[in-house]
């Protein structure tokens, strides 16, 4: 299917240039148009990516689909796309989730509905280029332009307080990337070109590369985000709508994370290892610290947003164990890198469907009584028990229980780091404990118990959309967790590559 | 001292004095006339270094042309002159410490010993018969004749300027047009109607 | 003896047509009435059309002289010309109705902007302090006189006085310098002083002297910091219209200025105008972008923003090399074209008894006109450097060329002041996107003026998506 | 024999005082234009002296176009000058200050 | 047959049935529910009976095969596959048989509740995982079992969500076993960093070189085997509620008791027996680790044991009871006597559910009344009741003959002759347990069967003898509590019946010396009547029936004078409440502060929103340096001037 055909360039258009489209449908004379035409065109892509993963070669670590020409002739800048088995998934991750947000926001979204739309498919183009671009600049672009529609999202159809939370999520985000785009410039003089894989190429010295990684990391650890520059996803997440909420949490992050493994990590190896144990620490501190933050927010939303970033930090410890891991002498024959980065690769596509699974749940609720406050509800599974069994299965999901994809991730991304550290491993392991514990004591709190009030006793369950929208992340989550390898798989090449420009000394 | 030195020293003072009197004078039209002063002195200084043209262009143009426009606006604008000097003396020691600082740092680079007679000597004087007016108005069709061309678009711009900006057609002035007084008739003016006697009936309230 | 031929009129053909154009509008205009007053529009139009044609035939593949050497023309000045034209083209569709609802559509304006214009194609080609000085004083004296034009408004004149003032210190400075150079060289001919400072070896004090009054003159045209005082007190005070003006073609103008003075000029000096430059650009950025998030004037937002831009275009030019002068020309090009958006915007909103001026008046501009909303979004992140918008591709040329000379810190500088400028660039957005509107009242304009706009918002997303032409543009422009 | 540095130290205090002018004068806005009348005339003082020292026409050329653009310089700024009196009636410089933060 | 098919066959019958249950419960009804689950519980257990006559009677193959490979990542492989050896059918046998007697009895015990199919869903599924536990062949599918198995809990526990207890208890339930799965996680990414492999067969291949491995963790260096056993069993203790975590399995009788009870208590809990027992080749490397479960073991059954004299709800009771057994469990894996372990495993469940499926008798019998107090003559009205529940009792106090003597004194024997470090203090510990044990389970029988019928009128005019489907359970597991151990004690401990599932060093081969003294279930019987431990569970029947039968007003006084030891037994050595405090509050103030402190306060408060007030304040105030006044710009600009002057043109410098 689609063999030969222009797939990538396909999956950046075909959202981006639908998205004007239902834009210019306008909403005059109702939205049913354009929220149709939003829905067939993420289908569409959804299908269209679908071809990325039954043509790929998982064969070998070269890029493949690869399309380039020249773009900015002067700057070398050029349009190049391609894909290995790091960035399919979350191409296909992405393509999926939109199809949950445009459905999910189908009859919510009153208010400018085509623009609502317009934005989301805007913003799947974008992301999909982020992932797909091989081009640092054009990747550039891509990081820059989503913000936008983001931006937009966030402060339309946001929240009360939304203005603050958006504008701080924008800043915060260019805050971090300015300094990426200053050491993509610098990398451009090294090796004379924007490729990315000819960075990662690059010889540097030990100060260059200790700029050039924490350049990267003030942008990527904004996306992902990591603490101590955390602080916008709550306010982002419990501002946005459902649908921003769950791009954010589910693609967005992301994002992130693929920034440390297409950069900081082959580009700036050497600075990655002498500066492992700062990322460690910080990833540590988001499992633990987040943790039980998580545990006493009053705000759904706002817990589940902290659990993100507790869970983010799974996947920033698994990808800068590597290291240590490699140091350990006691480790035998299985060295456990591989393990930690496919851990982190397999975390971050879990996370995008718990946490798009989560959020939707809230936005469920929030539809219907148009409160995040935990101290609202209780009791909501005696009027609304089919939509308690998806949020309780959800929620076990979200507390990493076997059998859902929240499990395999954080599994083997604890076996792994225990081959760095034994005290990595323990703290990482906390969050079995803090995981379940505010997962299930906002679902004792919200769900179970007696009808606490008039509210709650007039919800009515889900309707058809959400049943479906709910029962397809519900079978992902599952189906990943019960069989991950067809996306472990597709890794392994690619893993391995990476792992050997982790591995190999990019001093001069 | 040469007789050169003697008319520059003094031209030169005169034209400081005159300068500062320019800033500090209290009348705005005494401004106006320091600054004809310090015109009159550069014009003579002008003249030592031989350019004449400029020089009586100066006086001719310049004092006479603008400056009667400046003592013109002056006048006009009829403006409170003893308000107008006040708080002048507050900032002028400040004014001259920035002034003095200024001439140091410039003195310092512009002053013998860049300029002084070794790097730059006089030149030789011209011949009595060389025109320094037929010189320039040589080059100033020739060779600058674009520069020549722009400053009379320079000096429209100034003109279309100046009137659109001062020009008043005022709109609520009456005038009289007797050519339309001569054609009105008695018709346009006047009109009878005829109309019934008015009775104050009750209201009619429903 | 000299003959008419020798003047080599022809590639002068532009500025001579666009004089011409002017004189014809000045006199057809004082023969129309009011009513008809749209002649005067429809003709300096038409005249900028052919202007843009007759610049549009001149494809020069050197340096070509005209005038006994005060003229220049090479593709540096073509570029730059066109684009100088076609501003000005855009702003005359701006203010037509701006200027009918505010009683003054007069045709003095058109003649005034003419002769601007003029002044800056002068300036443009310019091979000669002395033509570029009568070029500056050109646009200058039509731009005080255009900053005053609305008599009525006290905020007008009050602008007009301070720039006055101002730019005429600014140009005593200009002049005070180049007498030093003269004095150095010998020469006022651009190329010329170039050859003399070449043969004039070490560090010579007085030209650095000279330089440093030159650079201050030019700074002011620019409006960097300390000499920027002037821009937020005009465009404030300015009719919209002549801000639009302002801000967008002078740029141009003074680029080329500063490209012809000092780097073609002056080139062996670039040490010395780069120390100054760096002093500048770096108090720019700073000044810009921090006061203008304490701005609630729109007009006023855009004078800081333009202030922290001007800090960019100087970090390219400090650069001293090819790749920079183009990154700073690009960045010149497609600022003037944003500014110009943004004020486009800002005069699309006003109507008779009503300047849009204040942030709160674009509130919920987005369910007023979603169209042109959009369009104020791109401008506005363009303005940011946000990609896919072309403002990102000239900060990127800039940080380029600053990297490129190994003065990492100040790319690093200049990227954290623009993390700061996003803050006002955000509540701009803000206001129009996520604000209910205070003021419900329909926009409507003219075809053409929603015509103009959206081409010129369009042109800054579509230059982001595809900036590899303009950028060769400039490159080439300084091969 | 007077050195050329006399004539430009002539122009540099005038330069200066017409600078130090502007700075001081709080009131008029007229003087305000004649100091730069002053300051253009301590330009030209330089340019004509450079010209007689250098024995070189240009200075002197470019002497006479900064008269004329003074002249229309002039011209246009007291039409501004006019223009703020008529709106204000003052032209006070301390009150000139409604455009400012 | 294909023994392949069958073994998949066990666990997916019962999740065929959950399925079912649970997605289609309104299509097929109440009727449906429990027709379908119990064909699928009743298939695998007739399955699993199958491979028990395949493996032990037939002394068919071991089965240990791959079913499917759930990942390969970094050369180790993930797999899903069954182990099918003694110990395993034992266990399947076991969970899936007492898993039957639960759906029948679920029949009437839950006939009118609303959630009916929802709750045999739970049940099937539990099964289901329970039987994914026992029948892994891999560390990776035992930790899946193990989670499955802590989410049925916690769905049974909180079943009557409307319940604010049972909701409570649910989530302390599964909190605390996450808090085993914690080190049992570690465990095995210590078992994959050593062994390099999940596989059973391969990490205990490799047990013999891992133990000479040492692991420095910051204080010390620790002997890696320790480390991986010690870090394994604290999940045991989660799941096998071991004293400090055994705070989750009391709160759990707040399911719809019974029924959950009996799950967790006779089948769940032994997950954790189940688990040393798998893994005693490591254990049995460490002598440290075995003394630790040992002595954890030993404070368990004691202390446990002692919470049950004071407790007056009849399930509580039990689950207290319950407790304890377990603890004797632990301390025969401790001294390396798993068989016995898995011995009083497999005793336990059948009596522990007896005493369970007879408690609930009564508690239908008493309209779901549970305190004791309000009991009493039930002898008469429940018949049936009253003497499965004496049997139940019999055995759990270990009366010569019943299936309790004989694991629960092979276990005191087996302690006896250990010579592990502390091994003769846990000896008195057990026996100590033994009274105990006696005492508190007399105390209930005669408190609810005997003595004055202290109920209300209206529940005496309604108490009768509760329906048969909650009765045959009763009898149907009454049989195995009398004669299972006599019948099996001798294969299973002495026997070869563990050989290749259980390794015991020689050094710590306690059975062995067992072995020795041991000549038949008759003369064990025999010697059993005229030892220590039946003396002191007579005894303790005897102070039981003295204090609560013959003479109430000591229980009284005794409670007055001993007030500090009863409040404290009553309130559970407070330990609860030290969690409450010190896990539960402490974590949310820890988290307040992390927030409002960390969060708020200092990234955003001052860093980020900080620094953005200190631009907008900068901001405000640096605009007031453009004046309006002209002069002041001039004067910029001369200073501009001067400036520039002064850095570029100084012929000073």
């Amino acid at each position: 299917m689609f063999a030969g055909w222009p797939l990538l360039s396909l999956l950046v258009w075909l959202p981006i240039i639908g998205g004007v489209a239902v834009l210019l449908s306008g909403d005059k004379g109702g939205s049913e148009g354009s929220r149709r035409l939003a829905l067939i065109i993420s289908v569409a892509t959804f299908v269209l990516s679908l071809g990325l993963y039954t043509n790929f070669d998982s064969a070998t670590s070269a890029m493949q689909f690869e399309e380039r020409f020249e773009w900015i002739g002067d700057f070398n800048i050029y349009y190049h796309l391609g894909v290995d088995g790091i960035s399919m998934p979350l191409i296909i991750l992405t393509t999926f989730t939109t199809i949950l947000v445009i459905l999910a926001g189908w009859e919510v979204i009153q208010k400018r509905a085509s623009q609502y739309m317009a934005a989301f498919l805007i913003m799947e183009g974008l992301m999909i280029g982020v992932f797909s671009a091989l081009d640092a600049m054009f990747f550039y672009v891509f990081w820059e332009a989503m913000l936008i529609p983001m931006f937009v999202i966030i402060g339309v159809w946001g929240g009360p307080n939304r203005v603050y939370a958006t504008i701080k999520f924008f800043i915060y985000t260019f805050f971090g990337s300015v300094f990426m785009l200053v050491a993509m410039i610098y990398m451009y003089y090294q090796s004379g070109s924007f490729a990315i894989l000819d960075m990662h190429n690059l010889n540097l010295g030990m100060t260059e590369q200790t700029l050039i990684f924490f350049a990267f990391l003030a942008a990527f650890a904004v996306k992902v985000p990591m603490w101590p520059v955390h602080t916008w996803l709550p306010d982002a997440h419990v501002e946005a709508p459902t649908g921003g909420s769950v791009i954010l949490a589910a693609i967005m992050l992301k994002i992130g994370g693929y920034g440390f493994v297409r950069f900081a990590l082959p580009i700036t190896p050497d600075a990655s290892m002498s500066y492992d144990w700062l990322i460690i620490a910080m990833s540590l501190i988001a499992v633990v610290y987040i943790g039980f933050v998580a545990l006493v927010q009053s705000d759904m939303k706002k817990l589940v947003a902290y659990s993100s970033i507790a869970h983010m930090g799974f996947v920033t410890l698994g990808l800068f164990s590597v290291f240590q891991i490699l140091n350990n002498p006691a480790n035998v024959d299985i060295t456990g890198a591989v393990l930690a980065i496919e851990g982190a690769m397999v975390q971050m596509i879990s996370h995008g469907f718990i946490s798009g699974a989560m959020f939707l749940m809230i936005g469920v609720l929030y539809d219907r009584m148009h409160s995040r406050e935990i101290a609202d509800y209780g009791g909501v599974v005696n009027t609304m028990p089919v939509f308690a069994a998806f949020a309780v299965f959800f929620a076990m999901s979200n507390a990493g229980l076997p059998g859902t994809s929240g499990f395999v991730g954080e599994f083997m991304v604890i076996l792994a780091v225990f081959k760095a550290n034994f005290w990595i491993a323990f703290l990482a392991a906390i969050t079995l404990i803090l995981g379940a514990a505010y997962t299930l004591w906002m679902v004792k709190r919200v769900f179970y118990g007696e009808v606490t009030n008039e509210n709650v006793k007039a919800l009515k369950d889900l309707n058809q959309r959400e049943l479906l929208i709910m029962s397809i992340l519900a079978v992902s989550i599952l189906a990943l967790g019960l069989y991950p390898a067809p996306l472990v798989d597709v890794m392994h090449v690619s893993v391995d590559n990476l792992l050997q420009h982790i591995t190999q000394s990019k001093l001069p | 001292m040469t007789f050169f030195e003697v008319v520059f020293y003094a031209f030169s003072t005169l034209m400081v004095v005159a300068a500062l009197g320019v800033v500090s004078a209290r009348n705005p039209v005494h401004s106006v006339l320091f600054l004809v002063l310090t015109f009159f002195a550069s014009s003579a200084i002008w003249l030592l270094l031989e350019a004449e043209f400029l020089a009586i262009t100066l006086v001719l143009v310049y004092v006479g042309a603008v400056m009667v426009l400046f003592l013109f606006v002056v006048m006009m604008l009829d403006i409170n002159v003893t308000r107008m000097r006040e708080g002048l003396m507050r900032y002028a020691p400040f004014g001259i410490a920035i002034a003095i600082l200024l001439i140091v740092q410039m003195v310092m680079v512009v002053g013998p010993e860049h300029f002084g007679l070794l790097a730059f000597p006089v030149p030789e004087s011209h011949a009595a018969d060389y025109s320094n007016t037929k010189e320039l108005g040589r080059v100033l069709y020739t060779d600058y004749v674009y520069a020549f061309e722009l400053a009379s678009v320079i000096l429209l711009v100034a003109i279309v300027a100046a009137i659109t900006l001062t020009m008043r057609r005022r709109p609520n002035t009456r005038y009289q047009k007797p050519g339309a007084q001569m054609k009105v008739l008695k018709e346009d003016r006047l009109r009878i109607i005829k109309m019934k006697s008015e009775t104050i009936e009750p209201e009619n309230k429903q | 003896m000299m003959t008419l031929e020798m003047l080599n009129l022809s590639i002068a053909m532009p500025e001579l047509f666009l004089l011409a154009l002017a004189c014809t509008v000045l006199v057809v205009d004082v023969y129309l009435k009011d009513e008809r007053r749209n002649v005067t529009y429809v003709l300096s139009q038409f005249g900028l059309i052919i202007t843009l044609i007759l610049i549009s035939q001149q494809s020069p593949q050197s340096r070509e002289l005209a005038f006994n050497g005060l003229f220049v023309n090479d593709l540096l000045a073509t570029v730059l010309k066109y684009a100088a034209v076609l501003l000005v083209a855009v702003v005359f569709v701006y203010s037509r109705r701006y200027l009918q609802d505010r009683n003054i559509f007069k045709g003095e304006f058109y003649v005034l902007g003419l002769f601007g214009l003029l002044g800056m194609m002068v300036m443009i080609s310019s091979n000669h302090f002395l033509s570029m000085y009568l070029g500056l004083e050109l646009l200058s004296l039509s731009l005080y006189a255009m900053v005053a034009f609305d008599r009525e408004n006290p905020n007008a004149a009050e602008a007009a006085m301070k720039y006055f003032i101002l730019g005429a210190i600014a140009s005593g400075m200009l002049l005070y310098g180049m007498s030093m150079v003269y004095g150095m060289t010998g020469s006022l001919n651009i190329v010329e002083v170039a050859v003399a400072l070449d043969q004039i070896e070490g560090n010579n004090i007085v030209l650095i002297f000279g330089l440093v009054f030159m650079v201050i003159g030019l700074s002011f045209k620019l409006g960097a910091v300390p000499f920027h005082m002037w821009i937020p007190d005009v465009y404030h005070g300015s009719p919209t219209t002549v801000t639009s003006y302002i801000a967008s073609a002078p740029k141009v103008a003074g680029f080329a200025m500063i490209i012809r003075l000092l780097a073609e000029s002056m080139g062996s000096l670039q040490t010395d105008w780069q120390g100054m430059f760096i002093i500048m650009a770096v108090l720019s950025m700073i000044v810009g972008n921090v006061i203008a998030i304490a701005q609630t004037n729109l007009k006023r937002l855009f004078a800081y923003s333009t202030i922290s831009h001007v800090g960019f275009i100087m970090l390219g030019l400090l650069a001293g090399n090819q790749e920079g002068y183009s990154a700073a020309m690009f960045y010149t090009l497609t600022y003037a074209l944003t500014s110009l958006g943004a004020f486009g915007v800002i005069i699309l909103l006003t109507r008779k008894g009503f300047e849009a001026e204040n942030i709160d008046d674009f509130k919920g501009l987005n369910q007023r006109s979603p169209w042109f909303a959009f369009i104020m979004l791109i401008i506005v992140f363009s303005m940011a450097g946000v990609p896919p918008t072309v403002g990102f591709w000239a900060k990127l040329a800039v940080l380029k060329a600053v990297v490129n000379i190994d003065m990492l810190w100040l790319a690093l500088l200049a990227v954290f002041f623009s993390i700061i400028g996003i803050f006002y660039y955000l509540r701009i957005v803000k206001v129009m996107y996520f604000d209910d509107a205070l003021d419900k009242s329909e926009i409507n304009c003219s075809r053409d003026m929603q015509i103009a706009l959206s081409a010129n918002g369009l042109s800054v997303l579509l230059l982001g998506l595809y900036p590899a032409a303009l950028m060769s543009i400039c490159i080439a422009a300084f091969a | 024999m007077i050195p050329l540095s006399s004539y430009l130290i002539l122009g540099a205090i005038l330069f200066s005082i017409s600078i130090a002018g502007i700075f001081i004068n709080r009131k008029n806005v007229i003087v305000l234009l004649m100091c730069i009348e002053l300051m253009l005339l301590a330009v030209n003082i330089n340019f004509i002296a450079f010209s007689h020292f250098l024995g070189d026409t240009a200075g002197q050329v470019f002497v006479f176009f900064i008269l004329t653009v003074a002249a229309a310089e002039a011209a246009i700024g007291l039409a501004i000058l006019v223009v703020v009196f008529r709106n204000r009636q003052t032209i006070n410089v301390s009150e000139l200050n409604t455009l400012k933060g | 047959m294909d023994m392949e098919l069958i073994y998949l066959a066990i666990p997916l019958a019962s999740l065929f049935g959950a399925i079912m249950a649970g997605f289609f419960g309104k299509a097929i009804g109440r009727s449906g529910a429990h027709t379908v689950t119990i064909a699928g519980v009743a298939s695998s257990f007739i399955l699993s009976l199958m491979a028990y006559n395949h493996i032990v009677l037939q002394a068919g193959d071991i089965y240990n095969q791959t079913v499917y490979t759930w990942m390969v990542s970094d050369g180790l492989r993930f797999e899903v596959g069954f182990l099918v050896d003694k110990l395993t059918v034992m266990m399947m046998c076991v969970v899936t048989g007492v898993s039957l007697m639960v759906h029948i009895y679920t029949i009437g015990y839950m006939r009118d509740d609303p959630g009916y199919q929802r709750f045999f869903s739970y049940i099937s599924l539990f099964t289901f995982a329970m039987l994914m536990l026992v029948m892994s062949n891999n560390f990776f599918q035992l930790f899946f079992g193990w989670e499955a198995v802590g989410l049925v809990s916690y769905l049974l526990i909180g079943f009557w969500y409307k319940k604010e207890t049972a909701i409570y208890a649910n989530l302390k339930a599964f909190l605390v076993n996450r808090v085993g799965d914690f080190g049992f996680i570690l465990g095995i990414a210590a078992v994959v960093m050593y062994a390099g492999s999940l596989d059973y067969k391969e990490v205990f291949a490799a047990a013999p070189q891992i133990s000479n491995q040492v692991l420095d963790i910051g204080f010390g260096e620790w002997s890696v085997i320790s480390v991986i056993c010690i870090l394994l069993f604290i999940g045991a203790m989660g799941k096998s509620a071991q004293v400090p975590l055994h705070v989750w399995l009391p709160d759990s009788m707040e399911g719809p008791t019974p029924i959950s009870a009996l799950i967790h208590a006779a089948t769940m809990v032994t997950a954790g027996i189940f688990m040393v027992a798998r893994m005693s080749p490591l254990f049995e490397f460490s002598e440290a680790a075995l003394t630790f479960v040992m002595i954890i073991g030993a404070i368990t059954a004691l202390f446990m044991g002692l919470i049950g004299i004071v407790q007056n709800d009849i399930k509580r009771v039990v689950a207290y009871s319950t407790l304890s057994q377990l603890g004797y469990m632990t301390v025969a894996l401790g001294v390396s006597a798993y068989s016995a372990a898995v011995f009083h495993l497999m005793t336990h469940a059948f009596f522990k559910a007896l005493l369970f499926l007879g408690a609930g008798s009564v508690i239908i019998a008493m309209h779901h009344e549970q305190d004791m107090r309000k009991m009493g003559g039930l002898r008469k009205y429940m018949p049936i009741t009253w003497i499965t529940s004496l049997i139940g009792s019999l055995a759990l106090i270990g009366f010569p003959g019943f299936s309790g003597f004989f694991s629960k004194d092979s276990i005191i024997l087996a302690v006896g002759a250990s010579d592990l470090p502390g091994a003769d203090i846990v000896h008195w510990m057990v026996l100590a347990g033994v009274f105990i044990t006696a005492f508190y389970s007399f105390r209930m029988y005669f408190l609810v069967f005997h003595g004055k019928e202290r109920m209300d009128e209206h529940t005496k005019e309604h108490l009768r003898e509760t329906p048969w489907v909650v009765t045959v359970p009763l009898i149907a597991l009454a049989i195995p509590s009398v004669i299972i151990g006599w019948m099996t004690i001798e294969p299973m401990l002495f026997g070869s019946y563990f050989a290749d599932a259980i390794v015991v060093h020689e050094s710590n081969n306690v059975m062995a010396t067992l072995k020795e003294s041991f000549h038949g279930q008759w003369a064990m019987v025999e010697h059993g009547i005229f030892s220590l431990p039946f003396l002191l569970a007579l005894s303790g029947v005897g102070s039981a029936w003295y204090i609560y039968m013959k003479n109430p007003q000591i229980a009284d006084k005794a409670q007055q004078k001993f007030s500090f030891i009863h409040t404290m037994l009553e309130k559970k050595y407070w330990i609860d409440e030290l969690y409450v405090k010190v896990f539960s509050d402490g974590s949310r103030v820890l988290g307040k502060g992390f927030w409002k402190a960390g969060d708020v306060a200092i990234i955003d408060g001052l860093i980020i929103n900080g620094s953005a007030k200190v631009v907008g304040w900068f901001a405000g105030v640096v605009r007031h340096v453009q004046t309006g006044m002209l002069y002041h710009y001039a004067f910029a600009m001369i200073l501009g001037l001067v400036g520039l002057l002064y850095l570029f043109a100084n012929p000073a410098s």
